[in-house]
């Protein structure tokens, strides 16, 4: 790594490097001097490891180091991929893009009732949490994602998930998707 | 260092990800496979797509028909699995024969226009969410693709106690162990009667005791079915078992009898002392 | 970091980030292709690493990184935040639920003894008060969260804490554990 480094820079990089879990911009900022641009160290660390196998990621309000994701292969010998079921990522997707949403919702959207276990799943998780209510009658609670969901999914705020129009872009809403522009029976 | 979505991390291959299987072509062609669906929504979903147009111009009265064909050689395996889907069958046929048939009052068959675009509309808002399901898991996923510090390590000194953090879900997920294990306790409950009384077995013994001389098995002077109980387990064995007990040591503090017992829970043996047949 | 980082250095350094101990030179072979300079590899990390917030460290034949010693008065000067127990967790969920209560009842809610701390913790977080006595024989002290609590958890009033009826519909209260991974087509 060339040159000095500011010492802000590896102070932030010790702290992160030392949490357990990822960190506050609000609780960086009591480690540094007032006055001290966070966010441009931020940005300045996570480019000093944009090519390393170690990488600087935000998460909503939150910092932390992850290994770079193309090393996955080489590193997830011993941990096996969970595979999560259909209800619980349609379930988690449409908490991401409607939250706040409460359970009926969820259900209504689906056109099927929820299992017990699929909130279960995403709350224990850590990427599903309580919203406070909603204040029709009954006062059903409202969920939404948290920024262990954002992390989880290497997503930096909730803005970062795509638009119907990129999901069409993409390809994942052929083939009924733009009919303007594809002629109808286009695969 | 960007995490915004690739059009590489979200290949067409995704597209398949999400659907169903497509009807199983088992032996019976006429019967189809409904486990791969979640739900009556998501199984008109399906079938909508197969008609290859945007769901917003879907033609309402051939998706019907094609949902009500399938339903009609669908194999359920549970009642209630099935009732959902019927639901959804007879709604259907309802919005059919509002759509086909001419209505006597033209508010009628607005009211069936109305329904069949808000059906549409929920087709459409559903295919979104499973397409967006299918963008979420191709994402590259913690404790997956990559993954976190394995040990948070500083150098010496630790940090000083400070301030806790705590969260609501962390907060939430408390409450829901504490009602959790509070709901698996259970109280300490007890068989109602059947208890052998200290009195009885006061008796039992003062009739049998001196039979023969010397030290006895404290056994001897239990009542004959003890055994067979405390072999099966019942409550009522050991208080037979502890009854008896207390009347040895009731009768030893009389001076009726003598006890030994070599060792902790060693077997206990008794002994008379004089001859006890008649009450004080 | 300047420059391409080889493959090898950069897989290291996301084996010895991932890890949560000093990682042996035997296991750091395992990973990387017969005939790789570990020695050489290593070097040249510790060297990216020489003036940053985080080392790369040799004790004995293992590999770690830790934090700059330099920066240790630093990361401990402000004490990072400690995760609240799980006693106390429980303990500070009961009073917010059941407020206002006594000691006695939270334990007996919770089914063992409260340590002499809990409660103080919870007080000195500023996140119980108490809330006068019970007009019972021994006048037990009554405990109630504060309004610092519901910010501490941004909670806008004690009613948008889901209600037991909310965390069973959840499935929070099933008797298993939380399954890691749902089976498929649970719904």
């Amino acid at each position: 790594m060339s040159g000095p480094v500011p010492y802000a820079r590896r102070l932030l990089e010790a702290l992160l490097f030392a949490a357990d879990s990822p960190v506050s911009m609000r609780e960086l900022a009591k480690h540094l001097p007032d006055g001290t641009d966070l966010e441009a160290h931020l940005a300045a660390l996570a480019a000093d490891y944009a090519e390393r196998g170690i990488q600087l990621v935000r998460s909503g309000d939150s910092w932390s180091f992850v290994t770079a994701p193309d090393l996955a292969a080489a590193l997830a010998a011993e941990a096996g991929e969970r595979k999560l079921s259909r209800a619980a990522m349609e379930t988690l997707a449409i908490i991401a893009y409607h939250q706040p949403i409460t359970r009926a919702e969820i259900e209504d959207l689906r056109g099927v009732q929820l299992s017990g276990g699929t909130l279960d799943l995403l709350f224990a998780q850590g990427w599903i949490a309580t919203r406070g209510r909603r204040e029709t009658p009954g006062r059903p609670v409202l969920w939404g994602t948290t920024d262990e969901f954002l992390r989880a999914f290497s997503l930096e705020r909730l803005s970062d998930l795509p638009s119907p129009e990129d999901l069409k872009a993409a390809g994942l809403l052929q083939p009924q998707a733009a009919p303007e522009t594809a002629p109808a029976g286009e695969e | 260092m960007t995490a915004s979505l690739d059009r590489a991390d979200i290949g067409v291959e995704g597209a398949t990800d999400r659907s169903p299987p497509p009807p199983a072509e088992g032996a019976d062609p006429f019967i189809v496979a409904i486990d791969g669906y979640e739900g009556p929504l998501d199984l008109l979903l399906a079938l909508a797509r197969d008609q290859k147009v945007d769901l917003l111009q879907i033609s309402i009265q051939a998706l019907a028909d094609q949902y009500l064909g399938f339903i009609r050689r669908a194999q359920f395996a549970e009642i209630e699995f099935a009732a959902e889907y019927l639901v959804m069958a007879a709604w259907l046929a309802y919005l059919k024969s509002r759509l086909l048939l001419p209505a006597a009052d033209p508010t009628e068959a607005a009211d069936g226009e109305e329904m069949a675009a808000a059906l549409q509309a929920r087709l459409a808002q559903l295919d979104v969410m499973q397409a967006a399901a299918a963008a979420l898991r191709l994402r590259p996923r913690l404790g997956v693709h990559f993954f976190p510090r394995g040990a948070a390590t500083a150098q010496e000194p630790r940090p000083a106690p400070g301030p806790v953090r705590a969260d609501l879900s962390g907060l939430i997920a408390a409450y829901a162990a504490v009602l959790k294990a509070r709901a698996q306790r259970q109280p300490l409950t007890l068989e109602a009667g059947d208890w052998a009384s200290i009195e009885q077995a006061i008796a039992r013994i003062r009739r049998s005791l001196g039979d023969a001389p010397g030290w006895e098995s404290l056994m001897r002077y239990l009542p004959a079915e003890t055994m067979a109980l405390l072999r099966e387990g019942r409550l009522a064995g050991r208080s037979q078992l502890a009854a008896t007990l207390a009347a040895t040591l009731e009768l030893a503090k009389e001076g009726v009898l003598a006890l030994r017992q070599a060792r902790p829970f060693g077997p206990i043996f008794v002994k008379a002392l004089r001859t006890a047949q008649e009450p004080e």
